[in-house]
């Protein structure tokens, strides 16, 4: 990556949008980047839809308000709606076509539809969801290594039970393997 | 004849009322509401004795019974 | 020490591990609960006191019983909390005890809203208690400086036995942000040689920590005393950052805290646009860099100066105060959890500027 | 159906429309309509002025149609007391959580019932602080793990959780003070007539009312709704015992 | 009505039964108890509400639960106690409530001492609560004025639906001096009509009264109309006076209180000496008569200005906001109890135009 | 005198020379006396901490020979709190009037014995605020008349006293509360008793202490000091039971 | 009277400065005279010295501090040693001889000696003393005219017991009769 | 012997200890002591207990007590 990249993760409360923005930021921090997480907190917290953006920057980091990030990874409808609009122009959009069955309708970004949710009850843990999104975010935008993203995924949540570290790792390598695909493939 | 009637887009999903009915007739939906709750159902109408209790247990008011008069009830409400 | 990503206001409780300030009292409230939470198994980890308060008047309270040991000793709250602890502050104050009040501000007045605001310059700034007395304020725009900062704010209550507060809005206790800490970590205080904290009447006379004048002269003595006291304060303690300031800017803007780094982010996008633009950031808000700001802000070039907040307007005043009528000034202010934008900003400075985009 | 069925249960008129904020199971759902109901049934909801407190149910004014004081933290009792002194011909009540009127409260609560304020107190005891995320409260039980409190309540540096109803028994000015539950719905039945009872007591203008109702918070207490009703039962009743602790009716005590 | 010789604090009790509020709500504290032990037995002769409550956070509580009625409610403090109040009146101001608040100050800060001061004027004026709100502020420097402003004050609270506070030194209230009420008592607000007091909802939808707005949009309206509503007082309500204010004068002393009143028996000596000052006294102090101030201020043979205060400096600051650096600007406070005299004016003003006695 | 005698009643080592400020026959000074005396014979002197209220006894910090504190109005309790967990190893106690602890201070005094804070409190209950003139307190006597209540206290309008006492007992966290008298010698002597008691308890860090003692304030009754004594006995020990109302050790509460 | 004249009345807390003084500015009020009672009160209230001034003036008065009053009436002995001093020149000063067994050593001043206890004591009231003082100051400056503060004085403190009226005037007689016959004698 | 001494600088002259003393021997001085106050005294000084009633009811310590160890007293203290 070059410059300044800034994510949202978007979605229902429950389904771990904080916790996939967190994984990134401490990985891009690990590899010696400049980064923050901002969640939003707020009234919509409480059951209603939650969000945080990352930015992961060369350099020292201006506002944490960011007007139109760079890219967006929508996991429901409303976050679409919110966020497909945002996008900056060139910008990406991962959206969660386990749950949303509509496109942005922006001609001017990359928009890539992951089930997210039946990869991740395919691989055998509906909660990892977000990994999967999370892995095809790093793999459409390399903004961190792969390793170094998965050795952070293993210190922060693997460190429960062996067989669900196992399931979350291959939802995380589908998710990784799908986006792959789709940038070879090369659909804007 | 009693019965009951569960205003879906009320209800959270909480199965308080299907542990609560003592005929054992209300379960939960595989399907949501607009909030994205499952919601809960009657499967046995018929079996309804109107006795309120699912309604009582009820936090989110979603429950309406209605009943005869006359008829038996566990309790003045 | 590596870098850690830390939300802000676990950040904040760290550094005042670091500080050797292992006494903390409080009471919940969003959005700086994060603190308590996370004090309440650390502190004890490292010998510390954590005492959840039944109210943020007993909070005040329990400071002023507890800085009155000599050892280092602090809260955190939010705006409604703060505004509860104003008479203990100005008792703490005139007494002359060092605390650190940590204030990570929500939108008001009243109950409000959860959402970052920078609505209490007034009270931090100008005192919200009653009696002559100032605190000291420093406001950080970082997680990093938060860090740095609630360590100075120990080290600034110590030196001047006086209270330091440290504002921030919402989104330093809720962002997480890298930062690192001092490796070594500051000894508690040691209250034996001192010779005014509360060890005890044992081989010297008896101690009384106070705020009761009953006999005028004596009171005035103390606010006279007091007044001194801040006047070193301004003399030592100013602190700011500049950002851009050059002779060629035609607005410069005035902008404390996270609202500091949202005009950073305008001026580089200005800046590509051709405009130049310079940031004055007062570090600290008391004392306030009085002198600064009016040499910076006279810079020849400058047309008008521009003070953004997260408030319909409250630093504003002391700007107007330190230009003396030498530059335009105005104002963009959003408040009550809506912070502003980049955006809004650039588009503020173009309007004053006349540029259509 | 071919005969005509009665309506036995309805949402009560009280009770605005709006769906709640509250969490899938909590119990301060049931409570609200045990206030809707009781203000129905004495037709008191055109006169009726609610304060609500700060906590999980401050937005009780958006649930209720009758008019509402949102007080600051713990204060509703100061609240309705300024209210009720002025305008006694109305019926004010205060519904407030454990931290809002054990905790920073504590002073306003007591004054409040001590002067006799002929106002009536809704007390939600759910053994935390719902709204900030499950800290402990100082009803929190022996060893419950909190945000604050994560290896449980340590009773040795926190103290034993307060019993509110019994502290304001101990007051020598006349009162309704009863302790119940709803966390079945016999025993929200019985908060009921305790509801209604400290209403009615209101209306007939006699005397200060408290009904302290336990109450369950799943999503702090990290437990599936009916788990929280069961744990309530198991760990909160046997400290926190139901019954009517003071009546100026002259009830005998069913604790 | 015939002149009578009261004490300002009863007189204060009484003019708040002159203005149809019958309803306070209060704490003792010195040097203020005398109103509550006169409306003690006063309200209930004419049917009005007298609480004393618990403490001072309970007072301000008690005043917003008690406006919201529609009818008029007050309290009469001192220093420490209205510090007390702070969050009550915040959430006052944000829930847009009609009450009048009583500062008769003593010297701070903290416990600090029982006799006159001026020291709560930034807590007065710039808020001390938390948020984006103000009070309108009063300041009466006799017993009548105290009267007269008292039920000003409540016409104000009511007209802008906002709280009204209404400072004086301790002075204000311990003094005797004739006073004259007006003939004709005003009724108490009939809430029958009025769209926003607590009725109960019959035939209408239900009111609430509430300073949350978890809508960040919806809190900045709210405080963006609080911010209209303060123009508008800006406006409409600026009070001052002048005393012997000429083309001639080569210093005006701005001072507010009783402490003007000192001032102009300076100024009367001055004159007989030969030199020729004037005095600018502020009556209200939000709003701030800016404009006049800078006018006044500027005439061309005003050397300096002189700001005088029971306190180590807080007016001054708005003072030298409102000259915009176009006259010197000197200070002379006494503080903590101790008023400066008529003699110590005159030797300041002497020392400052380089006059030996 | 031909032999040799021991001086068996002396100024406390713990207390200091200066004269009191307190108005004639006003039983603070006798309270002042106990705590001293108790300090000195539990040897605590040198590593106290007192707490001064504001109140007439906010100058007490003048009269002893120990470290003092000077509280806002209410708050000693959390000062003593914030101070005695830092400094467990000190002797940490509060002084307080009825006006300062059982109506502003409410709600840290029933906090701090309910965490269990391990200091000492002495409340002087003199049924009236003192310092401010003569105010009606918490604890005034029915019908009592004072500045604020003129024609009596009115029960209707401002309740009963409240006995702080009782209140407290019902706190299940371990802790010693007592009531005392000093209107006679007698009661002097018991009173010192259960000060002693209290700070010996703080001394074996077992719990906190509170006795309250009832005291005369001759100035705002508007009567003789000796007639205070007798009004207090007549008027304020009925109301207010002496004894012991909670004790770690178990006693027999004996009111 | 012309202008503007301040007295102090000061002594112990119980020897009825206060009341002395605002009984004058009654009177002076009602006389059509602006006025103005200030007391000191502050820490010496308790147990201490008292004192009031008060201001009696043709025009709206400015200052209630006064930095050096015309007159002063004191009762005690540490009264004399404050306000002995702050007396303007030409100033008058009442001495209470009963206590006070100085003078204040000042040669710009009138100074009266009046035995203000005796003879209240003589007069059949020990705590007329007050009004025997009153009564002097009035005689000497005529501030009010005698009928006057004989009237506010049955209104204001008269109404209690019959006997003790009586014994109250004939004090404040004695009082004024003392003053009339300095005044005549000429003593400066 | 047994006997008290009262510094009349510290008495106010509140008389407590006058209606103390069971030997009825303290009574009110006919002068003022440096603040003003009419101090106690012991009039008949040889009829002391030494029970030190007077010294434990006096609110200003202003009395202090001398008796012999062995010697009878009301109680403890
Ligand atoms: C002065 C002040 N302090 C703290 C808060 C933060 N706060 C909001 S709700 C709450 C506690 C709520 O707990 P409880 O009263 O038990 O109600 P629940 O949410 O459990 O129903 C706290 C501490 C606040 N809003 N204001
Ligand atoms: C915040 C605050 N409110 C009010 C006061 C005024 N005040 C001082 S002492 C006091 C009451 C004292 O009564 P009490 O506690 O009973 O003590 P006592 O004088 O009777 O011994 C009051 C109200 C104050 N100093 N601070
Ligand atoms: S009314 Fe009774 S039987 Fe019918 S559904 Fe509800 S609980 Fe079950
Ligand atoms: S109790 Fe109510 S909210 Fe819960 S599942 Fe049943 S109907 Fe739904
Ligand atoms: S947090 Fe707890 S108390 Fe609050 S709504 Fe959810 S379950 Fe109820
Ligand atoms: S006013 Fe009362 S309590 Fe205070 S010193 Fe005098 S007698 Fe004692
Ligand atoms: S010691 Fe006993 S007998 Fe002697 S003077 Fe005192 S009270 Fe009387
Ligand atoms: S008790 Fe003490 S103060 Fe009172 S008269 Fe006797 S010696 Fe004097
Ligand atoms: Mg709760
Ligand atoms: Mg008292």
């Amino acid at each position: 990556m070059t410059g300044q990249i800034e994510v949202v993760f978007a979605g229902f409360g429950g389904q771990g949008v904080m916790t996939a923005g967190q994984l990134l930021a401490y990985t891009a921090m690990d590899e010696g980047k400049q980064v923050a997480w901002i969640p939003s907190y707020g009234p919509e917290m409480r059951g209603g839809t939650a969000n945080c953006t990352v930015v992961v920057s060369e350099h020292r980091i201006g506002s944490p308000i960011i007007n139109n990030p760079g890219a967006a990874c929508v996991f429901n409808r409303p976050s679409l709606d919110k966020f497909g609009e945002l996008i900056r122009p060139g910008g990406l959009l991962l959206i969660n076509s386990s749950l949303i069955d509509v496109k942005s309708g922006r001609d001017d970004v990359t928009e890539l539809l992951v089930p997210v949710n039946d990869i991740a009850i395919r691989a055998g843990n509906p909660k990892a969801a977000n990994m999967v999104m999370l892995a095809a975010f790093v793999a459409m935008t390399d903004i961190v290594s792969f390793d170094a993203l998965e050795k952070m995924f293993r210190e922060k949540l693997g460190s429960k039970k062996k067989e669900l570290l196992e399931v979350n790792l291959k939802a995380f390598a589908e998710g990784r393997m799908l986006a792959e695909k789709e940038k070879a493939g090369g659909k804007a | 004849m009693p019965g009951i009637r569960i205003d879906k887009n009320y209800c959270k999903g909480c199965e308080l009322c299907v542990h609560a009915c003592p005929m054992q007739i209300i379960s939960m939906s595989k399907e949501i509401n607009l909030k994205g709750y499952f919601y809960a159902q009657v499967h046995e109408p018929t079996k309804c004795i109107g006795c309120r209790i699912c309604a009582i247990t009820c936090p989110d008011v979603a429950i309406r019974v209605q009943n005869h008069g006359t008829q038996f009830s566990l309790f003045a409400y | 020490m590596a870098k850690k990503l830390m939300k802000g206001n676990e950040a904040i409780g760290e550094a005042a591990i670091c500080a050797g300030a292992l006494n903390y009292f409080a009471y919940p409230i969003t959005p700086q609960s994060e603190v308590a939470e996370y004090l309440c198994w650390r502190l004890p980890e490292v010998g510390g006191t954590f005492v959840q308060a039944e109210s943020e008047v007993a909070v005040g309270n329990m400071l002023f019983g507890a800085a009155a040991s000599g050892k280092r000793v602090f809260t955190t709250s939010s705006s409604p909390g703060i505004s509860l602890m104003q008479e203990a502050i100005s008792y703490i104050a005139g007494a002359q005890l060092p605390v650190v009040f940590v204030n990570i501000m929500r939108g008001g007045p009243g109950l409000g809203g959860i959402l970052p605001a920078q609505s209490d310059y007034f009270q931090a700034v100008k005192a919200g208690g009653h009696g002559d007395y100032h605190l000291i304020v420093l406001a950080p725009s970082s997680v990093q400086e938060a860090v740095d900062l609630m360590i100075l704010a120990f080290d600034l209550a110590d030196k001047y036995r006086n209270p330091v507060m440290l504002i921030g809005d919402g989104m330093i206790g809720q962002m997480m942000e890298a930062v690192e800490f001092p490796e070594e970590h500051r000894k508690p205080n040691d209250p034996t040689g001192s010779d005014w904290a509360l060890t005890g009447a044992k081989n010297r006379k008896a101690r009384i920590t106070k705020s009761l004048f009953l006999d005028p002269v004596m009171l005035e003595e103390n606010s006279f005393l007091l007044a001194e006291k801040y006047k070193t304060i301004k003399k030592n303690e100013i602190r700011f950052e500049k950002y851009k300031v050059t002779d060629k800017n035609r607005i410069l803007i005035m902008a404390y805290g996270t609202m500091a780094r949202i005009c950073q982010t305008a001026i580089d996008e200005l800046e590509q646009e051709g405009i130049s633009v310079g940031l004055f950031r007062p570090v600290s808000l008391y004392p306030f860099p009085e002198q600064d700001i009016f040499t910076e802000s006279t810079r020849k070039n400058i047309e008008k100066v521009l003070v953004v907040e997260m408030s319909v307007g409250q630093m504003i005043e002391d700007i107007e105060r330190c230009l003396k009528g030498q530059r335009e000034i105005d104002f963009y202010g959003r408040t009550g959890g809506i912070v502003p934008t980049p955006n809004e900003v650039k588009d503020k400075v173009r309007q004053m500027l006349g540029i259509k985009k | 159906m071919a005969y005509q069925a009665n309506t036995v249960f309805t949402r009560p008129a009280s009770l605005s429309e709006t769906i709640t904020h509250y969490c899938p199971g909590c119990t301060h759902g049931i409570i609200h309509r045990l206030v809707a109901e009781s203000l129905d049934e004495l037709g008191l909801r055109e006169r009726a002025v609610g304060v609500a407190p700060v906590g999980c149910s401050v937005l009780i004014y958006n649930y209720f149609n009758c008019d509402f004081l949102e007080a600051p933290h713990g204060r509703a009792p100061a609240l309705a007391t300024g209210f009720k002194r002025i305008r006694p011909d109305m019926i004010v009540f205060t519904y407030q959580g454990d931290g809002d009127l054990a905790s920073i409260g504590m002073g306003e609560i007591v004054h409040a019932a001590n002067r006799g304020e002929k106002f009536t107190t809704i007390f939600v005891n759910n053994a935390i602080y719902g709204m900030t995320g499950g800290q402990m409260a100082p009803t929190t039980m022996p060893g419950q793990r909190t945000t604050t409190s994560p290896a449980g309540r340590d009773v040795d540096l926190a103290g034993y959780p307060i019993r509110m109803a019994e502290l304001l028994s101990t007051l020598r000015t006349p009162a309704y003070v009863a302790r119940t539950s709803v966390h079945t719905p016999m025993h929200a039945v019985q908060a009921k007539q305790a509801i209604k009872k400290a209403f009615r007591l209101q209306k007939e203008n006699r005397c200060f009312s408290l009904v302290e109702v336990l109450s369950t918070c799943p999503t702090n207490w990290g437990i599936a709704p009916s788990d929280a009703t069961r744990w309530l039962a198991e760990n909160m009743l046997p400290y926190y015992p139901l019954g009517v602790f003071k009546d100026p009716e002259r009830e005998e005590a069913t604790s």
